[in-house]
């Protein structure tokens, strides 16, 4: 075996150095293995003391070469793949590339088939939430919220592996369709789980949302103004804290989201500016009860036929530059696939817009003159997913 | 601790340990605490083992931030080249004896993304790996398994003799980790 | 501590003055009670952290450890073993000498302070005259510890917290001495056996509802206590979120196992402490510390282990609540730390002391109103107390709690 | 507006009154046009426009107050090697009108350079990072452009259709050896020993089969 040559970590040999003029200030290396960056994300911090001047973030630390990968696979096999580009809301993923391929098709998804989708998306979106608020509270240092969203989160991981297998990588959806219908007495589980889980979402609110040194710490916490989001392009969430209602399931409507009720919660500067990081909290809170809402509409809507699966051809061959975009409201917020098709069986080009790459670009904008508690709590409070941003 | 001497796990010294080693041992493998390194997916499943159902924390192990206070490290998730020299790093900075499970294929050998251009091929490339425990990513009952395995390899250890880690030697540590700035 | 053992050898029919190496017999006592001490001190704080995780567990709704002796209370021996047989790891920039030395400074602080503390009515190594006074000074001695260790270390991270520490503890030192002078002047000493004999067993006669003040100065002191002994929400120089792990991030083995002890082991100090100034100590209940000194005999034993129990109880409740605390509230900021310090402790805690010496001059000439304000704040406090009890009912009720006794222990 | 609507927009504030190009060759067009023609046939229509107006008629396209585009959603690139092209591929978005508009440009393969957006939309910071890493396209006028996704020392563009990845990186295998080599299964084991087996005994028998 070869001795490893790794080279030493040599920071002034790092090209982001040579961006920030230091001078006097002290330069901090937050991360990528630092238990609030939620994954492998580097932070360049610049601080006179604990007031930081500049957070720089480094990403790419989890770029896993998937839309590399999407040129190599067919269209049906890329999609474990697209599990792994966001695995908190990994039914997203899926349903994102399964709606850019069927746009490519031009085809139709079965009504039941919807159905399932959005029930299993939507148990995903509460399940995606609860570790964004969890590991929130976590990081301003209530650790106790955390363990509480696991343990709603092991009800919804049962209620989906029933569904497909899987506690995380699902791999449920397909192109044209999902791959198993609901199991018997799925209705009632859920239902069941959703009495339970509003009565927890109050007690949340009770813990952790109305605490006192919580608000503190949160309340006017790098408020980030409409224009600003939108000119950074943030989305989901983060958006919506902003001020700007906008969600893709209202405005672009998709797949069944039409004929269900629901409200979007915009937020309001509750307890201090609009479109603070506690803001951003109350917002995912909100979504959640949404999210039971429109489970609880789903589960009565359903149509009672069995047909999951739309007519696929089994080799799926395009024209070759036939392009599509597709948008759907993940977890995250507006997430895109831009897929072009290639002469064989699997894409030229496939291209994933997400959610937290955006939401990362903010941060150097953001993160000047707050000190480095706050800048936990920011980073946690736009809910960034490492392998989204590298993909 | 009779039954462990039966099992032959590679090179592993499986020799009888003295009274006092398994007194140590008893103690030891009651107190692993594992260093917080959620890479990618798994590590969703490596904070649900900590969680609420599967609770680690029954069998004493409790997570740490900082790599000198752990015993255990768990590469949970995919590896990149980029991230692969702070791997070896953390590694070093454990304190001995020190224990690595690769969790799920990604950190075993690539996993899924073995078309990937960006992606190490296994973490034993770095570090020497005790336990892999596979899945993509695999349950929390899955890496309690493996940290109960880590747990029957260190009870067969000589506390008092040097250790041995399976497969090949230690990678040379002739690496100079100076960190400035 | 020198009267005790003369008292001891007396009884044993002997004259120590006639002995020509009696302060070598004093010495050998002193060094048998130290030992007897920190064992005690390292011994609880061990206890204390097996009770801190399955108090975290059980409200985080998880078990636990219980693997190692039964409900895992033998934890604390595997991870005190498993930290002492660890490689001692001392990084190759850090300043090797300030770096080992570091945690010694800590203990020393730490262990000390039990030199006054008492434990029962008799129980107490040295009824000090200086008593209070000598537990602020010397629990001084953790801060050295704590910025020597991050000075040291020369990692950026052990670097804030160990400066967070030193803003922190120096900054909360002032409303914790002034609130501590309250019952001081109302006791008029500063030994602390003193202090608890100017109490009662009683609720009533409690430093703690004698005036507002006081009432006022018990919940300055407790905050100021969570601060300096580095407990959520003033948990800031180890912040785990956002210093990877604060001043001790360098440290491994044994001498991180230092810092563990002297955290949890401060947790006995600040409770024994707040029920020594506010909560009447050992005093039972109907029995004045002068019948007390008059008992012999197997009354005496039995009213001995009744107050060392009830002070131990009276501890312990308050080590439960500083628990709890910990694994309910979010962190605050660092200058969220210092305006609360010193833009609200402070000030209430000068004015605390003007209005108690005030007080006790009203007190002097109208001694009724002493007892009715006596009265007023026990009612008010089991009102507080009854409240609670409502308010956590109704969340039991709502939300249900599932926990099962019985299995998973 | 529709797609329809913006492009004939921009059509008439850049002088293109659109004809004969399919959209895919910017050439094929007036020469004096510089919004190139919708392409329909596609399932999202879009349009080419020429490298060097880029900046200029993305300006537009957020300052206009009809089409008021105040956010760039999304920004990929596609690599061509037939046709010995990079394209870079813009989607812009408007909250204020909620309507979506896509463009085009076609860089040359060898050297491909065109102007950053990112002093009209800040979001274009990161996303042209990221092509300049994985695609190498240079956007001049970015104010930090350097790799975002992979290390500093990395080489080649990965998105490329003719990158090659290395044999290893800081001494580090890419590939993975299969620790199975030289094993075979137990059954085909047994088959080759039974095809030994018999191939030992055959030529005994032919040996017996003359005598």
């Amino acid at each position: 075996m070869k001795p490893l040559e790794i080279p030493t970590m040599d920071m002034e040999n790092k090209e982001v150095l040579r961006r920030i003029e230091v001078g006097g200030d002290m330069l901090l290396n937050m991360g990528p293995q630092h238990p609030s960056t939620h994954g492998v994300i580097n932070f360049l911090v610049q601080t006179d003391g604990e007031v930081m001047k500049r957070a720089i973030p480094e990403v790419g630390y989890l770029h896993r070469s998937l839309e590399k990968i999407g040129e190599r696979c067919t269209y049906n096999g890329y999609m474990p793949y697209t599990d792994r580009v966001d695995y908190i809301a990994a039914m997203f993923a899926n349903q994102g590339w399964a709606m850019a391929v069927e746009r490519l098709l031009g085809m139709q998804v079965p009504k039941r088939a919807e159905y399932c989708r959005i029930i299993a998306c939507e148990l995903n979106r509460i399940s995606s939430h609860l570790i964004s608020v969890g590991t929130m509270a976590m990081d301003v240092g209530a650790v106790t919220p955390f363990p509480y969203a696991l343990r709603e989160r092991e009800f919804i991981n049962d209620l989906l592996e029933e569904l497909c297998g899987a506690r995380l990588t699902y791999n449920y959806l397909r192109i044209g369709g999902v791959a198993f219908d609901l199991p018997t007495g799925y209705e009632e589980k859920v239902s069941t789980f959703l009495d339970h889980f509003e009565k927890i979402l109050d007690e949340f609110n009770r813990l952790i949302t109305y605490n006192e040194i919580f608000v503190k710490r949160l309340a006017h916490l790098a408020p980030i103004s409409k224009e600003m989001a939108i000119d950074y392009c943030l989305v989901g969430p983060n958006l919506r804290a902003s001020g700007v209602k906008f969600d893709v399931r209202k405005d672009l409507p998709y797949s069944i989201y039409p004929e269900l009720q629901f409200d979007v919660p915009v937020g309001k500067g509750e307890v201090g500016t609009q479109g603070d990081s506690w803001d951003r909290f109350w917002c995912r809170v909100e979504e959640m009860r949404q999210s039971c809402r429109i489970l609880r509409q789903c589960l009565v809507q359903i149509p009672k036929d069995s047909q999951v699966m739309g007519k696929v051809p089994r080799k799926i061959k395009l024209t070759e530059g036939l392009e599509a975009y597709s948008r759907i409201e993940s977890a995250r917020g507006d997430m895109q696939y831009y897929v072009v098709a290639g002469p064989g069986e699997n894409a030229h080009r496939v291209k994933i817009r997400t959610g937290s790459f955006t939401a990362m670009g903010i941060i150097d904008a953001l993160s000047r003159g707050l000190m480095i508690a706050d800048l936990v709590a920011l980073i946690a409070s736009l809910d960034v997913v490492a392998p989204e941003i590298d993909r | 601790m009779s039954k462990h001497y039966q099992q032959d796990f590679g090179s592993v010294i499986t020799s009888r340990t003295s009274f006092i080693d398994e007194i140590i041992n008893l103690a030891r493998k009651s107190s692993i605490f594992y260093l917080l390194f959620g890479l990618a997916c798994c590590g969703i499943e490596l904070m649900q083992t900590g969680g609420p159902r599967a609770d680690i924390d029954r069998f004493g192990s409790v997570p740490r931030a900082t790599p000198r206070q752990s015993d255990l490290m768990i590469v949970a998730g995919t590896l990149t080249y980029k991230m692969a020299e702070r791997c070896r790093l953390l590694y070093e900075q454990m304190a001995e004896p020190k224990y690595v499970i690769s969790m799920g294929s990604c950190a075993s050998c690539g996993g899924l993304f073995q078309y990937a251009y960006s992606v190490c091929k296994g973490v034993d490339k770095l570090v020497p790996v005790d336990i892999y425990v596979p899945g993509c990513p695999p349950r929390p009952e899955a890496l309690t398994e493996g940290l109960l395995r880590v747990q029957d390899k260190i009870i067969r250890e000589r506390w008092f003799s040097d250790r041995q880690k399976i497969g090949q030697p230690p990678p040379s540590l002739g690496v100079d980790y100076k960190v400035t700035a | 501590m020198q009267s005790f053992l003369d008292n001891l050898i007396r009884n044993a029919g002997h004259d120590p003055s006639t002995w020509p190496w009696t302060q070598f017999v004093y010495l050998a006592g002193m060094g048998a009670i130290a030992f007897v001490v920190i064992n005690f001190a390292a011994i609880t704080a061990g206890i204390f952290s097996w009770a801190e995780r399955r108090v975290a567990a059980r409200i985080q709704s998880r078990v636990g450890p219980n693997r190692v002796g039964p409900g895992g209370f033998l934890q604390w021996i595997a991870d005190a073993v498993k930290l002492l047989l660890k490689e001692d790891l001392v990084p190759d920039e850090a300043d090797q000498f300030l770096f080992r030395i570091a945690p010694y400074f800590m203990m020393v602080g730490f262990a000390c302070v039990f030199v006054c503390l008492p434990f029962s009515h008799r129980l107490i190594v040295a009824d000090m005259n200086i008593g209070i006074f000598f537990i602020i000074a010397v629990t001084a001695l953790i801060v050295v510890g704590i910025i020597m260790s991050g000075w040291s270390s020369n990692s950026k991270w052990s670097l804030f917290g160990a400066i967070r520490s030193a803003a922190q503890i120096i900054s909360y030192e002032i409303p914790a001495g002034m609130a501590l002078m309250i019952p001081v002047m109302l006791a008029g000493t500063l030994s602390t056996q003193g202090i608890i004999r100017a109490q009662g067993g009683w609720p009533w006669q409690w430093f703690l509802f004698d005036n507002p003040a006081a009432f006022a100065a018990f919940f300055i002191y407790f905050i100021s206590a969570l601060a300096e002994g580095n407990r959520t929400p003033f948990d800031l120089p180890e912040a785990e979120s956002e210093l990877v792990s604060g001043y001790n991030t360098e440290y491994s083995g044994m001498r991180f196992s230092y810092f563990f002890l002297v955290e949890w082991g401060n947790m006995w100090i600040m409770s024994a402490l707040a029920t020594t100034m506010f909560l009447g100590g050992w005093q039972l209940p109907g029995l004045t510390p002068e019948r007390f000194d008059a008992l012999t005999g197997g009354s005496a034993v039995v009213a001995e282990l009744a107050s060392l129990a009830l002070f131990a109880g009276k501890t312990l409740f308050f080590v439960f609540v500083v628990m709890w605390l910990r694994w309910t509230l979010p962190r605050i900021r660092v200058d969220q730390m210092m305006n609360m310090c010193w833009k609200y402790l402070v000030p209430i805690s000068f004015a605390g002391v003007l209005f108690v010496a005030v007080w006790m001059l009203v007190v002097h000439a109208v001694p009724a109103l002493g007892i009715a304000m006596r009265v007023l704040l026990t009612a008010a406090g089991a009102f507080g107390v009854g409240a609670f009890v409502v308010r956590t009912l109704k969340n039991i009720r709502d939300t249900g709690d599932k926990f099962d006794f019985t299995s998973n222990w | 507006m529709t797609f329809e609507e913006i492009r004939e927009r921009l059509a008439a504030k850049f002088g293109g009154a659109g004809s004969a190009g399919d959209g895919r060759s910017p050439q094929g067009g007036a020469l004096e046009a510089r919004i190139g023609a919708l392409a329909p046939a596609n399932k999202d229509p879009f349009v080419v426009v020429p490298a060097a107006d880029i900046l200029e008629i993305c300006r537009y396209l957020k300052d206009d107050s009809e089409l008021a585009f105040d956010c760039l959603m999304n920004l990929s690139t596609v690599d061509w090697p037939k046709k010995n092209q990079i394209e870079v591929v813009y989607h812009f978005w408007s909250y204020s009108k909620r309507h979506a508009f896509i463009a085009k440009v076609q860089l040359d393969r060898a050297k491909p350079e065109i102007a950053s957006v990112e002093s009209v939309w800040k979001s274009a910071d990161w996303l042209e990072r990221e092509q300049f890493d994985l695609m190498g396209v240079v956007f001049t006028g970015h104010p930090d452009l350097r790799r975002i996704m992979m290390p500093d020392d990395w080489v080649g563009n990965p998105l490329r259709k003719d990158y090659a990845e290395q044999a290893d990186w800081h001494n580090i295998t890419t590939t993975r050896e299969n620790s199975l080599e030289g094993y075979v299964r137990l059954d085909e084991f047994k088959k080759k020993v039974a095809e030994a087996a018999a191939a030992a005994a055959a030529p005994a028998e032919k040996k017996e089969l003359p005598s």
